[in-house]
């Protein structure tokens, strides 16, 4: 793209959905690692390996949470690698893509 | 009883919900409103429970007890028998069914109570802690079933002690339940005018916030009806007889052994009849994961529930008159 | 008719929930209450009206009926001749709001009922009735004024007999009917005994939850104003103007042909002033995609509406008043 | 005052909302419900407080105002004091702390107001002015601690005034403070019949919603209070002191320099010993970004509030009784 | 990236935005294509070909929902041949992306 | 992907995370940018510069708001562009991704 370099800075997104109780639990984990920012939205529903989840069911109220977490590559691998171990435990999805991150100050 | 006795407004708003549901409109309540409503309602039984408590016998408190433990273990295991010799249902399935048997409907109970409030019938204060406390026996039973099916099937049988550790805490720290022994526990220890002061909103409009609660849960019963396909015309039949089964139990105990009035013998039956979708499905989904939520959910809210609402309570007070009109009590 | 009358809470709070959107303040209620709160002020209107019309002479109930059809196709066709002959909208703009006019707004009519009730004025039970049907021939009429500019504009004339129907069936599964209608079969239905039970929720608590419903509809209202500029000094005009036309017609059929007292030739009035904000604005979004929807909801929820809460029911009252005292009804 | 008095029901909610919370009881209340019932306790507040104002002396209602900016004003800087001179916390921080004590809680308020009524004690009308003035000037305090704090630290000084001017329109379009004023205006305003129209749905079920409220206070007080390790011994030292020393004020101005009843004096040193947790901490957050909410929020919600609620309102109530008895007001 | 290629795995991911009216007929059609995890946000507001959609408008209650989906190549393939005689129907967008799954047992 | 060039076109995505309170500047930014289509998930929490925001949160009750916006290369561009100096105002995160669309209508 002919944008400059200057405003556009390549990072990763990663982006996590797992059940809303193992939440905290997620968030520690990326405090550990020195996460400066991320964004969650709660109230999420899917199908997984566990069954269906959705957040309004009246008996089994089961939410999700997805996680989206911008950073740079490094710090990506970094993440990745602690969560790796544990994410078995959390079940759910964690994946990583490219992208380009506008403002000048990445986190 | 007259046909009239039927056209209790709960009952009528309980079907206005299924049909809503049945002509496929779009009405629908806000997923928090019936959070909300819940409780509510939880906490105004609870009150209600307690300050009844509080003038009542606490032998016959006792005995009450024992009789919602009793439910809570022999009824989940006549009914595992049921769906295993019967119906031929795989075992782990069998085990979280019959767990939901074991337990009690809130919204059913409290439909009966607007049924013999209705047609100006009293009852005693003890079926309400009965209600409070038949969750957790239900559940335990379920996941001893379900243990002892996983062992038969040659499975490995997981930490089953941890699990029950687990659950036992479930069960106390469950919002539902912890919600009612709360206020059971307000209830009780408040002074008369104190109550007064709450009266207005957790007695006086309670009626009518219950039938808010049963359009939604008409609604939430005409979407899981539709599924019973899924779900086969066993375990149908089977949502119909166990309330029925549960009921005789429930008629002989509150009779013949408790030795309540029509009302109080009313209250005991339905919830001998009636079906957890509270406390239990969260819990059979943890300890039971291999069992699929659809069945006990379909036969809990989608057979059991709206079979017992609209057929069941006149049914079991019916019986209920003529058993205290007929026998005497044992004790 | 002094200036307290207008002090009524109910109108008081809507001006307050203006004043909030006014002042810009960051005052905001959850939307699930604004819908929990119709969904209660639906039903108690229902039941109410229902437990009316038990007590209330049939024919008199179908001549009410009549009067509804007549409102619904009659004052959709004048908006349109206005709207196109003076306004030159654009005949799809045009048929989408006009369908609005035909309808009611079920606001309008409880605050109606409050001003009457804070007054202390009695009306009759029949005006509930042209409320709950009055939905449906409007949105009738409003896809064959569409149907009827396609034609004329030369465009292909779509499915117009499949979407009737639809529209049909949507109108009648429309969850505000549905609970409009369901509760007033219900109030019609149960007992005295029964409805005493839950008019403490229904009834007695029901002027407070409107001022609520109120105030949050004031600052609906509010956002929706400031967007007036987009729709046009002319459509801004009309919203004011139709509700007048439409209060013509409901005091002279209020008045001279249904022969209600003041209350009744009140609401009645209001019935046909107001303009739906519920089941209409989707209905049109639906059968005229063409249409801008900023220009109906905004007339409707940002000018008519405001218009009739602050200005028009006092007034129409006063017209009501006034003919009551000078002329002979018709019949 | 005997035991029985701490047995109000809406204390012994919050007590249960607690101990959910701490014994990790998976009950939670939809975030929309807190929404709600403060949005109702809110309007019936300030109706309530409305209607007796009407009826109330001008004169004595000016002397209250003065009093709520009193406190607004000298509360915060001896909070200030404390906090920089013995807790030697830093200036930011010290600052967006204090401006939440020179504020009120309209939560502790009305737990205040039902334990009254619990004993039966009445109370005068102006307390509930302090209440909604008292917002104001404390966030205005705050905010000229912060400049000074500010440039006693050497840094910019920001665009103090903009700020302030910023904050005061806010304080003044805050939601909720909009809404008690705007309902104090309607209570004032309508006639009785009015008023008695939408009485039992502001308070009628008032004591009950309250209830509800504070169960949820309850739940939220236990989640705070689990971090107050992070915020250190001293900052909870404080947060049990500074409402004694407020209280400490609340009951000279009470008594003393107001001349009020037991009832009223109970009210003002409520007022002057609670600590906002609604407007405040939104303004501090614009106002001073560098402090760090989780310190003046753990210490409002999970501090100060539980303290109030459970041992500080019977306290205070016996100490105005005592007061009361002893000595004679000044004036 | 230095991450193992063990942790990582190239995947799909799919994102749907539609009316949460056709959310059921649409989920039906990923059963039909054998998908076996998805997530969903309901309530969502946005700006299309059909107008504005606010899941929190007074009368046009009109919430669209997203679906989220991570796929290998060749199921993403076939969903999307699945889908796309739908889509019209539907309406929104449905876009396809790379990315890597941190969990070495993609679904 | 041997997915046929008429179902699939190249596009970018562009991912916005801003206050809820800048939700309608920033789309009046948009709609001066001529975007015809994007989509909205409000009451999202997070952590940022700004600290942690939570939707539910008693008193410091601060959403975040997720726009995502597909669309072509060259409008992405103009759009970032138009974005950038107002970004630091409104804070938050920007960030561009390029993705595949499915329907032959890109808007
Ligand atoms: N392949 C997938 N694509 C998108 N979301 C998924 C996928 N698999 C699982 N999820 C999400 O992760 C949640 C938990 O997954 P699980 O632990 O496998 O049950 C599900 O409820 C979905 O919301
Ligand atoms: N270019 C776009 N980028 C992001 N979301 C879009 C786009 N176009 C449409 N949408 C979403 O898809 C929904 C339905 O689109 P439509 O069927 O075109 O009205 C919209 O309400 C948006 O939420
Ligand atoms: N690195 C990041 N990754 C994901 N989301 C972020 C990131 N940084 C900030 N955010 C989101 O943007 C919001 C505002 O950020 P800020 O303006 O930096 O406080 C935060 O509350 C997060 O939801
Ligand atoms: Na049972
Ligand atoms: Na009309
Ligand atoms: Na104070």
């Amino acid at each position: 793209m002919p944008l400059s370099p200057g405003i556009l800075k390549r990072m990763q997104r990663i982006e996590i959905v797992i059940n809303e109780e193992a939440l905290d639990d997620l968030l520690s984990v990326l405090r550990d690692a020195n996460v400066r920012g991320y964004t969650v939205v709660k109230k999420v529903g899917g199908l997984g390996s566990t069954g269906e989840r959705d957040p309004n069911d009246y008996s089994l109220e089961q939410p999700n949470a997805i996680i989206v977490l911008i950073c740079e590559e490094d710090q990506a691998e970094k993440i990745v690698t602690m969560l790796y171990p544990k994410l078995r435990g959390f079940g759910g999805v964690c994946i990583l893509s490219d992208c380009q991150w506008t403002t000048g100050q990445p986190i | 009883m007259s046909l009239s006795s039927l056209l209790v407004p709960a009952i009528l708003f309980f079907a206005l919900g299924m049909f809503a549901c049945l002509i496929k409109s779009d009405l629908k309540f806000p997923p928090d409103m019936h959070k909300m409503i819940v409780i509510y309602l939880l906490i105004g039984i609870g009150l209600h429970g307690g300050k009844e408590l509080a003038a009542a016998n606490m032998a016959d408190a006792i005995s009450a007890v024992y009789a919602a433990f009793a439910f809570g273990i022999i009824l989940p295991i006549i009914a595992y028998i049921i769906l295993r010799v019967i119906g031929r249902i795989d075992p782990l399935n069998a085990a979280a069914i019959s767990a939901h048997y074991g337990s009690v409907s809130a919204g059913t109970y409290m439909t009966a109570v607007a049924f013999l409030a209705g047609i100006g019938v009293t009852y005693e204060a003890y079926p309400v802690i009965m209600l409070a406390i038949m969750e957790s026996p239900a559940i335990m039973i379920g996941l001893v079933l379900a243990g002892y099916s996983r062992r038969a099937l040659g499975g490995e049988s997981k930490n089953q002690k941890g699990m029950m550790k687990h659950l036992l805490l479930d069960a106390f720290t469950n919002g539902s339940i912890l919600l009612l022994f709360g206020s059971m526990a307000i209830g009780w220890v408040i002074s008369e005018p104190s109550y007064k002061k709450i009266e207005p909103f957790f007695e006086l409009i309670f009626m009518g916030a219950l039938c808010i609660f049963l359009c939604d849960m008409g609604m939430e019963a005409g979407r899981r009806i539709s599924e019973f396909r899924s779900v086969g015309f066993f375990l149908v039949g089977f949502g119909i007889v166990m309330p029925l089964i549960g009921a005789a139990f429930g008629l002989t105990v509150g009779h013949f052994m408790l030795g309540y009035s029509i009302g109080g013998i009313t209250l005991v039956t339905v919830l001998a009849a009636s079906c957890s979708y509270i406390a239990v499905p969260p819990a059979m989904k943890l300890a039971v994961p291999e069992a699929n939520p659809s069945f006990y959910l379909t036969l809990s809210l989608g057979v059991t529930f709206p079979f017992n609402i609209v057929i069941g309570i006149p049914m079991y007070y019916a019986a209920a008159q003529y058993l205290h009109e007929t026998y005497y009590p044992w004790f």
